[in-house]
C-alpha cells in the first residue's frame, strides 16, 4: 500500500430536493481495493459518477494523483487514468468485442484526428486490444458483435475496455450484477487477479465479492459514509449492522 | 420486417418505376408546366381546366393536327421546373412549352426552352428580365409584365388625387416589384411602405401600425392565401369602412368565394375580367362555369389564350411544325380570338393591352363578383421593352 | 462465399457500370433527357451521402442540411454574378464557405442533443432561407439565372451534358471513397462510437465535441459542392434550395436507402427522385401515395433498401 | 409610437402567443411523455380548422361547430395514434420525424381531395365580429379578445390538470422519467392514447379558432408548425409552463418585429433599414431560439435532470 491516490473531500451532490451525496470524504491508497457498500438508493452510483467525471459535484473536491481534478469532465479524467464500468452494462453494441477494446486503446493512443488509414487494420490498436481481450478470457469471442455476447461476457468486455485505457484507478459499479452463481464466482476470481495490479474502487451488493476482494470497506447510507474500515471491523460494526446488514446478515 | 413485406415493397417499387410514359407519335405536342400539388395547386387546376376547355373548343385539334398535352407539376420549385422542361424537350420532344405560374420558375425554364430552339408560351409569370434584357424571339407571353398591373393602380389613384397612401406587400422580389411599379405612376410619396414576412398568416400587428399611421388609402399586394388572410383581418379590424383598400393580384375569382363580404368594395386593377364583353370571353366564361361548376379566373383565361395562340401559329404554317420562323411571325400578329379582346404584341413579345379598374360588388344573384368600373390604360406598354434588343 | 454474401459488392459494381453507361445508352436511344435526370439524381446522392456521414455514422440528426446546398449554390451564383466564373475557384469557395458556416452552426448546435439538435439545425437553416429571400441584389425570392456555368478553360466544358455527367459521377465516386476512408479511419471510429454510446465513449476518454464538429463541417463542405453542382445543373440560383422541406427530402433519401451504409444514400436518392418523377407524371395527388410510402419504409424497412440486400463478408460495407 | 399602439401590439402578441400555446401544449406533452417528435401535429390543426369550418357551414352555428369539431379532431388524433404512431414510440427521433413528415403529405392531399384545393369560406359569426373598448381610444376585436381569454383559460385548466389530478401526476412523472410509469403499474398504452388525443384536441381547438381569421386550406399546418417547434424548444420540451412562456415570448417577439424597421431607421439610412428591417424581422424568432439554446441547451424550463 502506497501513498494516497484518490482524495475525496466533502463531496456534495443533490438532485432537486434529494441529497444523493452528503459531505462524503474518502481516501483510496495506491494499490488497495476499496469497496463502497450500502442499501439501494444510498448514493453509491452517484458517487462513482462524480469520481468518473460524469456528474459535476455541487461542492467539495476530488484530487487524483496529487492534482485537483474536480473541474475535469469524464474524458479528461479517463486520460489521466480513471476508468469505470457502468452499473447497467454499457458497451458499443454494434461493434465487435475487439472493436470495443480497440476503441478504448485508441482513446489513449494519442490523437484520433486521423482521417485516412483504416483503424481496423491498425496493428498499433488491434494487437494490444487483442491481448487485453485474451487476458479477460474473451480472446475467442473477438469478432462477435458486442450485442450478441452473453451478459457475463459483456461485463467482462466492459472491464477489458477499462483496462485498455491503462488506468491507475478502476471504478467498478456492481461488476457482478445480474450474473448467475457460476459466472459470479468466475468474475470474482478474475477481479482477484486484477486486484494484484490495480487500484480499485468497487461498488457492489454481492457481499461474497466484497468481502473476498476488499482491503477496506466504506458503508454509505442516505448519501453519507457512516463507517470505513477493514472487512472485519465493518462486519463487527453495530451501526453498520443496524443500518444495513441487518442483525442476521453476518457473512 | 417479414420477407413477404420486403418482396411486396420492392415489387410495388419496380412496377411504379417501370410504368413510364408511352411512346410518342407525330402530332402537336405541348408541354404544360404549372403547380398542381400543394396549396398553389388550385391555380394549376384552373390553368389545366382552361387548357382542356380550349382543346374542347378546338375539337381536340391544334392547328388542324392531333394534339397531345403533357402536364408537369413544378411543385413551385425552380429546379423541378427546369427538370420538367428538360424532360419535355428531350424526352417528349414537345413543340411548345407553356404554362408557368411563378416568376422564379419561369426564369429557370424559359431560357432552357428557347436555347433548345423551342417556343415558350408563358401564361402567367411576367418577370421584368424576360420583358427587357433577356427577351427572346422564341418567348411569348399571353399574360402581362408584372409591373403593368400595379402601374395601372398607381395611375388611377394619382388621377383621383388620392394622397397619403400606405403600401404593403410581402418581403420578396415580386412584392418589391409591385410597389415600385405602383410608385412609377403614382409618383407622390407614400406615407408608409411595409414589407411583411413571406407566407405570413397574421397581419394584426401590421394592421395596428397601419391604423396608427392613419393614411387616406391603402395599397396592397397579397397573392394567394396571404391575400385571404389579409382581407379577412382587414375587414375584421373594422378598417374596411374607414380606409379604402386598393390592391393588385389580391382579390380574384379564386379568393372571392373564400373571403366574400370581407372583399366587398375592394378595388383592383387587371387586364381581364369575367364580365369583359367580347364573344370569345363570354363563350369561355359560360362554358367554363358549365364544365367545371365555378367561375374562371385570369390564370385560366391566359392559359386558354395560350392554347389559342399556339393554334393560330400552327394554322399559319399549315401544320409544318419545323417552320419555327413562320410560327413566330404568326404569333407576333396575335391573330386569334383572345378572351381579353384584340391586342397587339410589343417588340418584346409582351402584350400591349388595356388595363381596367375593377371592384368587388354584389352581383345580380347576390354573390360577390368583380366588375369593370373603367378603363385605366388603353394599349399599355410595359416599362422594359426598350431594354429588349429585338427588332421586327 | 455464397451468392448472398456477394449481393452488395455485385450490386455496387453493377450500379456503377449502369451509371457510367447512362450517357452512352441515352445517346444510342436518342433520349438525352436521362443524362439530365441521372445527373440530378447523382447530385442529390452527393448531398445525401454527406448527410449520412453525420447522420448515419455520427448520429447527428441535422434537419437543416439543405443550408449547405444553398450556400454552395450561392457561392457559384454570386461569383458568377460578379463576373468570376472560374470553376476551380467557385467550387473551392462552395466547399470552404459551406464548411465555415457548418463550423459556426455546428459549434452552437452540437452543444445540444436530441430534439433540441434537430430543431436548432432547422432554425439556422430557416434564418439562411429568410436571408436568401431578402437579398434583392441576388434576386431575393425570385433567385437569378446563372449567366454561365462554371468554367474550366482548356480542361473540360461542363456545358456538354455528357462531360458534366461524368464530372458529377467522378465526384460521387470520389466522395464515396473519401467517406469510406473517413468513417473507417480512427476519426470515423470516434464519431461512430459516440453515436453508438456517448457516455461510454466519454468514459473511455473521448471528448466527442471536436470530432462531431469536424464531421459536421466536413459534411457541410461535401454538401456545399453538391450545391455548386446543383446550381450548374439548373443554371438557376434560388433560396428555395434551402427550404426546410428540402432538408426533409435529403434526410428521407438517406433513410430510404439505408443510413450508415454510404451506398444507401445513393440508392435512396435514386429511388426517391425517380419515384417522385413517375408518380407526379401519373397523378397530381402523388403526395397521397408518397406520404404513406414514407411511413411504410420507416415502419418496415428500417435498414433501408440497401439494407434489404444481405451484407457482404465484412460487416461494415 | 404611442403608448396606445404599444398596448395594442402587446395584445396582438399575446393573442398570437396563446394561439401558439394551444398548439405547443399538445405537442410538448406528446414530446415529453412519449418522446415522440410529431411533425403531423400541424396536420391535426389543419384537420381541426377544416372540420370546424365544415360543421359551421353545415349547422350555421359557430358554437355547435366548435362542439362537434373538437371531439371529431380528438377522434382523428386517436385514430392516427392507433394506426401510425403507436409503433413509433420505441423508435428514434429520426424515424419519427420522417414518418410524421410522410403523414403531413398524406393529410394535405387527403384534405385537397375531400374539400378541394381552394381555401374554404368562413367568417366570424356576427356576435363575435364587433370590437370592445379596452382602454379609452383603444378598441380591440371581440374575437381576438376571446382567443386570448380561451387561450389563458386553457392554460389555467391545463395547469390545474397537470398539478392537481392523478392524470397530471402521471403526465409529470412520465415527462421526467418514462420507465417509472410502467413500474408504477400504469396502463402506459392507454395513457399515451389519452394524452395524444388530448393534444390533438388542443391542436384542433387552435385550428378551430384560426379558421375565421386565417385561410383554411391545405398546407396551413406547416406554416404554424415550425413556429410551434420553436416555442417548445425554447420553453423546454415536456414543460407546459415552458410552452406558455415560450409561446408568449415568440408571439411578442414576432409581433414586435414590426418595430424593427422604424428602429433601424434611426441608426441606419432609410434604404438600408428598408432592406434589412424585414429580413431581420423574419429571422427574429429563429435568432431568439438560437440564443436561448446556446445559453441553455435544454430550453428555459428543462423537465429532465441531465
Amino acid at each position: 500500500m502506497g501513498e494516497v491516490l484518490l482524495e475525496v473531500r466533502d463531496l456534495v451532490k443533490s438532485f432537486g430536493g434529494l441529497i444523493a451525496t452528503h459531505h462524503v470524504s474518502l481516501d483510496v491508497l495506491a494499490g488497495e481495493t476499496c469497496a463502497v457498500i450500502g442499501p439501494n438508493g444510498a448514493g453509491k452510483t452517484t458517487l462513482i459518477g462524480q469520481l468518473a467525471g460524469d456528474l459535476v459535484p455541487d461542492a467539495g473536491s476530488i484530487r487524483f494523483g496529487g492534482a485537483d481534478v474536480t473541474a475535469l469532465r469524464a474524458p479528461a479524467r479517463s486520460r489521466r487514468g480513471i476508468a469505470r464500468s457502468f452499473q447497467i452494462t454499457s458497451v458499443f453494441r454494434d461493434f465487435t468485442a475487439l472493436d470495443n477494446v480497440a476503441l478504448a486503446v485508441q482513446a489513449h493512443a494519442g490523437s484520433s484526428f486521423r482521417f485516412w488509414r483504416p483503424a481496423r487494420r491498425d496493428r498499433a490498436l488491434r494487437d494490444p486490444a487483442l491481448e487485453i481481450l485474451e487476458s479477460v478470457g474473451l480472446g475467442a469471442r473477438a469478432d462477435v458483435l458486442a450485442a450478441s455476447l452473453a451478459h457475463g461476457e459483456q461485463r467482462q468486455l466492459e472491464i477489458a475496455m477499462a483496462l485498455a485505457t491503462r488506468p491507475r484507478l478502476l471504478l467498478l459499479d456492481e461488476p457482478v450484477a445480474g450474473m448467475g452463481a457460476e459466472e459470479t464466482q468466475q468474475m470474482i476470481r478474475f477481479l482477484g487477479t486484477l486486484k494484484e495490479r490495480h487500484t480499485i474502487v468497487l461498488v457492489e451488493h454481492d457481499m461474497d465479492a466484497v468481502f473476498t476482494l476488499a482491503d477496506r470497506i466504506s458503508v454509505m447510507v442516505y448519501g453519507r459514509i457512516i463507517a470505513t474500515g477493514a472487512p472485519d471491523e465493518i462486519r463487527a460494526n453495530e451501526e453498520v449492522r443496524r443500518a444495513y446488514l441487518g442483525e442476521d446478515a453476518v457473512v | 420486417m417479414t420477407r413477404i413485406m420486403r418482396v411486396a415493397l420492392l415489387g410495388v417499387l419496380a412496377v411504379v418505376l417501370a410504368a413510364g410514359p408511352a411512346l410518342a407519335q407525330e402530332k402537336v405536342k405541348i408541354g404544360f408546366i404549372t403547380s398542381l400539388s400543394g396549396p398553389a395547386g388550385i391555380i394549376g387546376e384552373h390553368m389545366k381546366n382552361s387548357v382542356e376547355l380550349a382543346l374542347d373548343h378546338l375539337g381536340r385539334k391544334v392547328g388542324g393536327l392531333d394534339v397531345e398535352v403533357i402536364y408537369g407539376d413544378d411543385q413551385r420549385k425552380p429546379d423541378v421546373g427546369k427538370q420538367l422542361a428538360d424532360e419535355m424537350l428531350k424526352k417528349h420532344k414537345v413543340h411548345f412549352v407553356s404554362g408557368i405560374i411563378w416568376s422564379n420558375v419561369m426564369l429557370a425554364v424559359a431560357p432552357t426552352v428557347t436555347s433548345a430552339g423551342t417556343l415558350m408560351i408563358g401564361t402567367n409569370a411576367g418577370p421584368h428580365q424576360l420583358a427587357g434584357k433577356m427577351c427572346n424571339e422564341l418567348y411569348f407571353t399571353t399574360s402581362w409584365q408584372n409591373d403593368q398591373t400595379p402601374e395601372a393602380m398607381g395611375k388611377y389613384m394619382r388621377d383621383q388625387g388620392i394622397t397619403d397612401v400606405y403600401a404593403m406587400a410581402p418581403n420578396y422580389a415580386a412584392g418589391k416589384d409591385m410597389i415600385s411599379g405602383f410608385k412609377r405612376y403614382f409618383e407622390a410619396k407614400l406615407v408608409g411602405e411595409v414589407y411583411t414576412k413571406l407566407g405570413q398568416q397574421d397581419y394584426q400587428a401590421e394592421i395596428s401600425q397601419l391604423r396608427a399611421a392613419n393614411p387616406k388609402a391603402v395599397f396592397v399586394f397579397y397573392p394567394g392565401d396571404m391575400g385571404i388572410q389579409f382581407l379577412k383581418q382587414y375587414a375584421q379590424s373594422g378598417l374596411r369602412e374607414q380606409i379604402p383598400l386598393y390592391s393588385v393580384y389580391t382579390v380574384d375569382e379564386i379568393s372571392l368565394p373564400v373571403v366574400k363580404e370581407a372583399a366587398l368594395g375592394q378595388w383592383e386593377t387587371r387586364y381581364w375580367s369575367p364580365d369583359l364583353k367580347n364573344a370569345a370571353n363570354q363563350k369561355y366564361v359560360s362554358d367554363y362555369k358549365k364544365k367545371y361548376g365555378k367561375m374562371p379566373v385570369f390564370y385560366g383565361a391566359q392559359s386558354y389564350d395560350g392554347i389559342m395562340l399556339i393554334d393560330s401559329a400552327v394554322r399559319a404554317v399549315k401544320g409544318d411544325l419545323s417552320n419555327t420562323k413562320g410560327m413566330v411571325a404568326a404569333m407576333r400578329k396575335a391573330d386569334y380570338k383572345s378572351t381579353r379582346g384584340t391586342y397587339t404584341y410589343n417588340v418584346n413579345h409582351h402584350p400591349i393591352q388595356n388595363f381596367y379598374l375593377l371592384r368587388a360588388v354584389k352581383g345580380a344573384g347576390g354573390q360577390l363578383e368583380m366588375q369593370i368600373q373603367k378603363t385605366v390604360f388603353e394599349n399599355h406598354k410595359d416599362a422594359y421593352y426598350k431594354e429588349c434588343g429585338m427588332k421586327w | 462465399m455464397s451468392l448472398a454474401t456477394r449481393a452488395r459488392p455485385a450490386a455496387m459494381a453493377l450500379g456503377l457500370v449502369a451509371l457510367a453507361a447512362v450517357p452512352v445508352l441515352a445517346s444510342v436511344l436518342d433520349q438525352p433527357f436521362y443524362v439530365d435526370l441521372f445527373r440530378r439524381v447523382m447530385i442529390f446522392a452527393v448531398a445525401a451521402l454527406s448527410l449520412d456521414v453525420i447522420l448515419g455514422y455520427g448520429g447527428m440528426v441535422s434537419f437543416g442540411h439543405a443550408a449547405y446546398l444553398g450556400i454552395g449554390a450561392y457561392a457559384v451564383g454570386v461569383t458568377t454574378y460578379h463576373g468570376v466564373s472560374n470553376g476551380y475557384a467557385q467550387w473551392a469557395l462552395a466547399i470552404v464557405a459551406s464548411m465555415v458556416v457548418a463550423l459556426a452552426i455546428g459549434a452552437i448546435s452540437i452543444r445540444t442533443s436530441g430534439v433540441y439538435f434537430i430543431m436548432i439545425t432547422l432554425a439556422f437553416t430557416q434564418m439562411l432561407y429568410y436571408l436568401g429571400i431578402s437579398i434583392e441584389e441576388y434576386g431575393g425570392d425570385d433567385g437569378m439565372r446563372l449567366a454561365t456555368k462554371s468554367q474550366f478553360p482548356g480542361v473540360l466544358d461542363i456545358g456538354n451534358p455528357a462531360a458534366f455527367y461524368y464530372v458529377v459521377l467522378g465526384i460521387l465516386v470520389l466522395f464515396l471513397y473519401l467517406a469510406h476512408r473517413l468513417v473507417n479511419a480512427r476519426f470515423g471510429m470516434v464519431i461512430r462510437a459516440t453515436k453508438s454510446n456517448e457516455p461510454r465513449a466519454r468514459a473511455v476518454g473521448f471528448s466527442p465535441y471536436p470530432y462531431k464538429l469536424i464531421a459536421f463541417a466536413v459534411a457541410g463542405g461535401m454538401c456545399g459542392l453538391a450545391g455548386a453542382l446543383l446550381v450548374n445543373q439548373t443554371e438557376y440560383l434560388t433560396p428555395e434550395f434551402m427550404h426546410w422541406t428540402r432538408s426533409g427530402e435529403i434526410m428521407f433519401m438517406v433513410i430510404l436507402g439505408g443510413m450508415g451504409t454510404l451506398v444507401g444514400p445513393v440508392v435512396g436518392a435514386l429511388v426517391f427522385l425517380l419515384l417522385e418523377q413517375v408518380l407526379s407524371a401519373w397523378t397530381e395527388h402523388w403526395q397521397i401515395i408518397l406520404g404513406p410510402f414514407l411511413v411504410l419504409v420507416v415502419l418496415f424497412a428500417r435498414r433501408g433498401l440497401w439494407g434489404l440486400l444481405p451484407p457482404g463478408a465484412g460487416r461494415n460495407g | 409610437m404611442t403608448v396606445l399602439l404599444i398596448v395594442e401590439q402587446v395584445l396582438n402578441g399575446l393573442q398570437y402567443g396563446v394561439m401558439l400555446f394551444l398548439m405547443a401544449a399538445g405537442l410538448t406533452l406528446v414530446f415529453g411523455i412519449m418522446n415522440l417528435v410529431n411533425l403531423a401535429h400541424g396536420s391535426l390543426y389543419m384537420v381541426g380548422a377544416y372540420l370546424a369550418t365544415f360543421f359551421y357551414t353545415q349547422t350555421g352555428s359557430f358554437l355547435l361547430a366548435a362542439l362537434l369539431a373538437l371531439p371529431a379532431t380528438l377522434v382523428v388524433g386517436i385514430v392516427v395514434e392507433l394506426v401510425a404512431l403507436r409503433t413509433l414510440y420505441e423508435r428514434d427521433h429520426l424515424d419519427q420525424v420522417l414518418a410524421t413528415f410522410g403523414l403531413i403529405l398524406f393529410f394535405n392531399e387527403l384534405v385537397a381531395i375531400v374539400w378541394g384545393r381552394s381555401a374554404l369560406y368562413t367568417t366570424l359569426p356576427a356576435w363575435l365580429s364587433g370590437h370592445v373598448v379596452v382602454l379609452p381610444g383603444l378598441r380591440y376585436s371581440v374575437y381576438r379578445a376571446l382567443v386570448i381569454l380561451v387561450g389563458l383559460a386553457v392554460a389555467i385548466l391545463l395547469w390545474l390538470v397537470v398539478s392537481r389530478t392523478r392524470l397530471g401526476m402521471l403526465i409529470r412523472a412520465g415527462a421526467s422519467n418514462r420507465t417509472m410509469l410502467s413500474a408504477l403499474g400504469v396502463n402506459v398504452t392507454l395513457l399515451y392514447t389519452v394524452v395524444f388525443g388530448f393534444g390533438a384536441a388542443l391542436a384542433g381547438l387552435a385550428g378551430l379558432m384560426a379558421g375565421p381569421i386565417y385561410a383554411v386550406q391545405t398546407g396551413m399546418g406547416e406554416q404554424i408548425l415550425i413556429q410551434v417547434f420553436v416555442v417548445i424548444v425554447i420553453g423546454g420540451i415536456g414543460s407546459i409552463r415552458g410552452a406558455l412562456v415560450g409561446a408568449i415570448l415568440v408571439g411578442m417577439v414576432d409581433t414586435f418585429g414590426v418595430f424593427v424597421k422604424p428602429m433601424l431607421g434611426t441608426v441606419l439610412s432609410p434604404v438600408a433599414a428598408d432592406s434589412a428591417g424585414p429580413a431581420i424581422a423574419s429571422m427574429l424568432i429563429y435568432l431568439l431560439m438560437a440564443v436561448v439554446l446556446a445559453l441553455r441547451p435544454q430550453g428555459l424550463f428543462p423537465t429532465r435532470a441531465s
